[in-house]
């Protein structure tokens, strides 16, 4: 049974609609990639699923439950966390507490009992200081905690967002383009990690421009192409389909669809690194 | 007193009300268009329009004291820009908004120490304190009629000056995207003085105009400014425009509010209906922002 | 949370409380504790907006009205003479029951009012309500267009105030009663119990701010941080930021609420200067002077420029110095003055605060 | 941790070092110089400081010279208090002139009493005199009295119906509730009755409310400044004919001045002040009349106002009443004070009594009207 399922979503920006009739599901502990040239809508989705964006049509289930126009933190609230194509850390705060915030939806105390200092609330104060820094270990930042969230350089932002969003301990994690801005030894590293995060049972959700990240990663791959699904399947299958082909050397494809016969014009087998810019 | 006649006198004593508002409010915008910062201290530059207009007055013809009075107001802004605001990086809007209401205390009492507490006035530009325009039963004095024209005039002006003259043009840009402005060579910083040094040049040339009716004393900018700040959210931020509309449409309010509620309720009733039209539609009535994006800073 | 810094800050606010009372009773000038106490009361709003403000980000001129609220709310029903009532059935109920008192003021003119206890459980209910009204439409609202609704929602209050009879038009409401809160403590003005009210009035802020600061310290003070930072992240890691930002937005209207109704049994009135725009604009201004989101920071500034406004040193040239004052702490130390303070402290207690090895700055 | 609480005990004692043992009489004001009430604290706080020169420099009182203590509470209530209770404890002043609005003299009404402090106020409300306090003086007319004089004026004019506009201050409020009291008895029917915010810019919605009205013959306004001429000046904008009332707060010459034209024919009750040149010679008030009007207008070079003359008098029946007690005793002063008669003061002739702590009668005021810009008594 399909852990997500996203059936026939559409969404549209004043006429010109970003994401445009997209269905497809994700198995549960399978990393799935979703690539595509610029424009493409690949964020627009994610937000549709995480609940930034309401959709204007289609149905989202997770879980079997329905989360369609559900608000970000109820969708948090039921298993599916994300982080951001720029790293948006809370500054004002060090980087253990930023991983703390992570844990704000699987604990409960309010106003009253924190104002108070309730004894339950201290020791869960404890549970959630201690979840937070084992989370950061998993990123091997556990050293930076006392780190102002400021301070960091781009890479290390981006793994303590990533423990973050581990913190709300979700079912299924969306990564939007989660290796840009990275160096090959740190691409490396988060391949590593995504591989651990997915034995560990979580299934992950990838949107990656980088070629060599997404194929060497992903289970399943989706290729989008102005806010359509134009291929689906298994990472060699779609590297060969000739109309991902077309559309990442920047031919359109609008001639092809209505002509529907014109032989691809592209050469039989692809270069090995044709995809990767 | 046929009640057609007294529906249209409260129309006119609603524009009368709402032209002041109006003419505050377009003083807001400059500065929001050019820096994003809400001027609580436009009131003092009506203020201190009105207060250096009457003091001159007593010595050269009225339109020369004018012309005086907004040339030296505007000095003072740009100078208040360049002493308190040039060298401010590391701050938030926040904290440049309530440096403003600082800056509007500190005005008020400099005035209240270099003039006095007593209220002045500047002659009515044309006729007296009796001399009014009737028509269809209703009357209006003529000082609104000048105070329609210099509204008009301002809109004008900045609707020309700020589309069709280069530094205009460099204001706008500078507002809507600062990064890309500076890049494209507009000086930023002098941008910003100059939109103090001409919002405050509005807010005196506001001050002169309105004097002989609402009279100037050290202590009229504070309830103005609330009122230009309401107009000009009511309209919509950023556009002159939509400001005039804003601050008319407040004047209407509380004059038909007058004519049904006991008078004391007239600012109740605008500020209830204000925060009805922000609430349901917060970029306000004419305002270009979409809803979801209303600016934050 | 190492346990002797906590000890040491706990312990640094009431020796100060309790060594400028000692302090002051040697120099035989123990008056001047109350203009202390009328100042304490005062930051109490003040707290309230830096967690409103400081920490969630969310501006509000309203507070002004809130504090008018609480305190109009008590000084109507304890000062109403509503023997007018007495005839019908529900009366005599709420006289056996101790919520109507027999009120005798000065002159001699007896009436029936309500007990100081009921006013203010009416008093935060009304305010409570109100900042449910106001607060739940205008926190969908950001920066100058919140400002601008909350400005709106101080003058209703204040020209409501002002216009209708009930609340004693321009002149406010005076001859407020003492209120016995316990058989041994009265919230009351008069100068025998000067000492006894400063202690008080300083208790109730302590208790406030240990309340305040451990809300800070918890995950409910780590949501309000991120809602101020980016609300869309926050969002995104399951807070429900709306709700959030009007539990505060409450919280912080009724400490403004509680602070209105301790001052106005004190000072024995409350006048409808209290709900002017320049009020809620003075709070929000020693909220920034303070250091915004700084709690302790924020409650000594607000006591000192208090302090010195109600001594009068200032003179004429009162309103001009806060105004100069405001604007040169800003542009200076936009952090506020007592950050600076606030480390020096910190290191003074052992070892600087192991959780924040480098200063955030801005990025 | 000692060091700072002695550091902190030292800064708030260095703001109430107490006064240095001398023998001049402390006497206490609180004058609203700065904020919305600056044109009634202004003058009052000149007149005062005039005053305690002049005493001064003609040898004090009983030998013993005043010192004057002014504070500026900006007609912000809870100042009246913090330095009401600053004058008491710690200055301990004999008496506290002032304060200039009734809003802040009713929030130290109690306060006064209970502390046994002489209050002599500078406000026109009747409620700061009734209840009776046994310390509370005022020394303005009362609002009654010159709302007597306006109905008696409306009835020699054979006005009955009148509309009534006030402003949202303490004086408005005051004055409006006193013409609501004695309309009945005098005959006269209040048929618009309109309140407007004090900061009103413009009043033509109000007056248009009034002209739409057909049964009024008259209007009074209760306001001060800037209200009062805004109100005349738009009445004639709007071609209302009809006759202007003002209350006793329109009496400055710099008020007639900004209505103008407008300002013709406007009636008013007010002190004698006004009228010093044209008062017969004889008429008791002519000579402190005049010698305080060539005082303040040489010193200050402004019009005189009879907002000074009440700082005026507040002094003068404290110094009348110093000089009868004999020495400045605060229980004596005060029985002095409340058996003094026949003050001659800028308002009127002073007599109070137990139960009349503001001593002035109908006498004290005089019906005035501007003509060609100038005031002048009104005779039927």
């Amino acid at each position: 049974m399909a852990l997500l399922e996203v059936t026939d979503v559409r969404r549209a920006f004043g006429g010109l609609a970003a994401v445009d009739g997209v269905s497809f599901t994700v198995k549960p502990g399978q990393i799935k990639g979703i690539i595509g040239p610029n424009g493409a809508g690949k964020t627009t989705l994610f937000n549709l699923i995480s609940g930034l964006l309401k959709p204007d049509a289609g149905r989202i289930t997770f879980r079997g439950r329905s989360i369609t126009g559900l608000k970000p933190y109820e969708i948090a609230g039921a298993g599916l966390s994300r982080t951001f194509q720029n790293p948006s850390l809370f500054l004002q705060m060090n980087v253990l507490e930023n991983v703390m915030v992570g844990r704000h939806c699987r604990t409960r105390w309010g106003f009253l009992g924190c104002g108070l200092r309730w004894p339950g609330q201290a020791r869960e104060e404890r549970a959630i200081r201690e979840a937070a820094r084992a989370q950061l270990d998993v990123v091997g930042l556990a050293h930076l905690a006392g780190w102002s969230a400021g301070a960091l350089p781009f890479g290390q932002r981006r793994m303590v967002e990533l423990a973050r969003a581990l913190a709300t301990e979700p079912a299924m994690l969306l990564l939007d383009e989660p290796a840009s801005g990275l160096n090959t030894r740190e691409k490396e590293d988060l391949g590593r990690l995504i591989r651990q995060i997915r034995d560990r049972g979580i299934t992950v959700l990838l949107v990656e421009h980088d070629m060599s990240v997404v194929m060497g990663l992903s289970d399943d791959l989706l290729v989008l192409y102005n806010g359509r699904p134009i291929a689906e399947g298994a990472p060699a299958a779609v590297q060969n389909d000739p109309r991902v082909i077309r559309v990442y050397l920047g031919e359109d494809l609008q001639n092809d669809e209505s002509g529907g016969d014109a032989p691809p014009r592209a050469p039989a087998t692809p270069p090995a690194t044709c995809c990767s810019r | 007193m046929q009640n057609e006649s007294l529906a249209l006198q409260y129309l006119l004593s609603g524009i009368t009300k709402g032209s002041i508002y109006a003419v505050v409010a377009i003083g807001f915008n400059l500065i929001y268009s050019a820096t994003g910062i809400i001027n609580f201290a436009q009131g003092e530059f009506l203020m201190l329009g009105g207060m250096v207009a009457v003091t001159l007055a007593a010595y050269v013809p009225l339109p020369v004291a004018v012309t005086g009075a907004v040339a030296l107001v505007a000095l003072v802004g740009g100078l208040l820009e360049l002493a308190f605001f040039r060298r401010l990086r590391r701050h938030s809007i926040l904290h440049l908004v309530i440096i403003t209401m600082g800056l509007s205390i500190v005005i008020q009492e400099t005035a209240l120490h270099i003039w006095d507490e007593k209220v002045r006035s500047l002659p009515y530009f044309t006729g007296n304190e009796v001399s009014s325009v009737r028509f269809l039963g209703a009357a209006i004095s003529p000082q609104v009629l000048w105070v329609l024209g210099t509204v008009a005039l301002a809109v004008l002006g900045l609707h020309f000056f700020l589309r069709y003259t280069l530094t205009g043009r460099a204001m706008r840009a500078c507002s809507s995207n600062p990064e890309a402005a500076m890049l494209a060579g507009i000086n930023i910083p002098n941008m910003r003085t100059l939109a103090f040094g001409l919002s405050a040049a509005l807010g005196a040339l506001a001050g002169c105009v309105v004097s002989p009716m609402t009279m100037t004393h050290y202590e009229m900018g504070a309830p103005l400014a609330i009122k230009g700040f309401a107009a000009a959210i009511l309209g919509g931020l950023g556009n002159p425009m939509a400001a005039v509309a804003g601050g008319l449409l407040v004047g209407l309010l509380e004059a038909a509010s007058v004519s049904c509620l006991p008078a004391v309720y007239n600012d109740v009733s605008a500020f209830v209906i204000l925060l009805l039209v922000i609430f349901v539609r917060p970029q306000g009535l004419w305002g270009a922002l979409a809803p979801d994006r209303v600016r934050e800073h | 949370m190492p346990r002797l810094r906590l000890l040491f800050l706990l312990a640094l606010f009431p020796v100060m409380v309790a060594g400028a009372q000692l302090g002051l009773r040697a120099a035989g000038m123990e008056y001047c504790l109350t203009q202390l106490t009328m100042s304490v009361y005062y930051a109490l709003v003040v707290m309230g907006l830096c967690l409103l403000m400081g920490y969630a980000g969310q501006v509000s001129l309203g507070h002004g009205a809130f504090f008018a609220l609480g305190g109009y709310t008590t000084a109507v029903l304890t000062t109403h003479d509503f023997s007018g009532i007495r005839a019908c059935a529900g009366v005599g109920v709420l006289e056996r029951a101790g919520l109507l008192v027999a009120q005798q003021d000065l002159y001699g003119q007896a009436g029936l009012s309500v007990a100081p206890w009921a006013a203010f459980a009416a008093a935060m209910l009304l305010t409570f309500v109100v900042a449910l009204l106001i607060g739940y439409p205008a926190l969908r609202l950001r920066g100058h267009y919140l400002a601008m609704a909350t400005l709106g929602f101080t003058l209703i209050v204040s020209k409501l105030l002002l216009g209708s009879a009930l609340t004693g038009s321009a002149d406010g409401i005076h001859g407020v009663p003492e209120w016995k809160l316990l058989p041994g403590l009265t919230v009351s003005g008069r100068s025998a119990l000067r000492v006894q009210n400063y202690y008080l009035a300083c208790g109730l802020a302590l208790l406030l701010l240990l309340g305040l600061r451990n809300l800070l310290r918890s995950r409910v003070g780590r949501a309000l941080l991120a809602i101020h930072d980016r609300e869309t992240a926050a969002n995104a890691m399951g807070i429900n930021t709306a709700a959030y930002k009007l539990k505060v937005f409450v919280l912080s209207a009724l400490l403004a609420a509680l602070a209105g109704v301790f001052f106005t049994h004190y000072t024995g009135g409350i006048a409808p200067s209290e709900a002017g725009a320049l009020k809620s604009v003075r709070y929000v201004a020693l909220a920034a002077a303070g250091g915004m989101a700084n709690l302790w920071g924020v409650t000594v500034m607000s006591i000192a420029l208090n302090y010195c406004s109600l001594r009068g040193w200032f003179g004429s040239y009162d309103n001009a110095v806060f105004g100069a004052l405001l604007i040169l702490i800003i542009s200076l130390a936009p952090e506020g003055p007592l950050k600076p303070l606030g480390l020096w402290l910190r290191r003074l207690a052992g070892r600087p605060d192991p959780e924040r090895r480098t200063p955030h700055g801005a990025p | 941790m000692a060091g700072i609480g002695v550091l902190g005990t030292l800064w708030l004692t260095s703001s109430c070092s107490p006064p240095p043992p001398s023998e001049p009489v402390k006497i206490g004001a609180l004058f609203s110089v700065t904020g919305p009430a600056s044109f009634l604290g202004a003058p009052e706080e000149k007149t005062v400081q005039m005053r305690i020169e002049q005493i001064n420099a003609a040898g004090g009182i009983n030998g013993r010279k005043l010192q004057l203590v002014v504070k500026d509470t900006a007609g912000s209530p809870e100042k009246a208090v913090s330095f009401a209770k600053q004058l008491i404890e710690e200055e301990k002043v004999l008496a506290i002139l002032g304060p200039s609005t009734s809003g802040e003299t009713m929030a130290i009404k109690d306060l006064c009493e209970q502390n046994q402090m002489l209050l002599v106020s500078c406000a026109a409300a009747e409620t700061i005199v009734n209840p009776v306090a046994r310390y509370v003086f005022k020394v303005p007319q009362k609002d009654s009295q010159a709302a007597t004089w306006i109905y008696r004026t409306m009835k020699e004019k054979g006005i009955s119906n009148i509309a009534i506009v006030s402003s949202t201050d303490g004086f408005g409020a005051a004055g409006k509730k006193q013409l609501e009291d004695l309309a009945p008895a005098e005959g006269i029917t209040i048929v618009a009755n309109e309140v407007y915010d004090k900061q009103a810019t413009d009043l033509t919605d109000v007056l248009t409310k009034i002209k739409g009205n057909p049964k009024v013959q008259a209007v009074v306004n209760w306001s001060i400044v800037p209200a009062q001429s805004i109100v005349a000046k738009n009445m004639k904008q709007l071609g209302m004919d009809m006759p202007l009332f003002q209350s006793h707060g329109f009496g400055n010459r710099k008020y007639v001045q900004q209505a103008g034209a407008a300002a013709e024919g406007i009636l008013f009750p007010a002190s004698r002040l006004l009228v010093v040149e044209d008062l017969p010679a004889n008429h008791p008030q002519k000579e402190v009349l005049a010698t305080y009007k060539k005082d303040y207008e040489s010193r200050f070079k402004e019009d005189v106002s009879t907002f000074g003359g009440h700082a005026y008098d507040a002094l003068l029946v404290v110094v009348e009443a110093l000089k009868k007690a004999g020495e400045p005793e605060r229980e004596k002063v005060r029985d002095a004070l409340e058996t003094l008669t026949g003050v001659v003061g800028t308002a009127g002739i002073f007599n109070f009594s137990p139960t009349d702590h503001t001593g002035l009668d109908l006498t004290a005021f005089e019906m005035l009207t501007v003509k060609d810009g100038q005031f002048v008594a009104y005779k039927q």
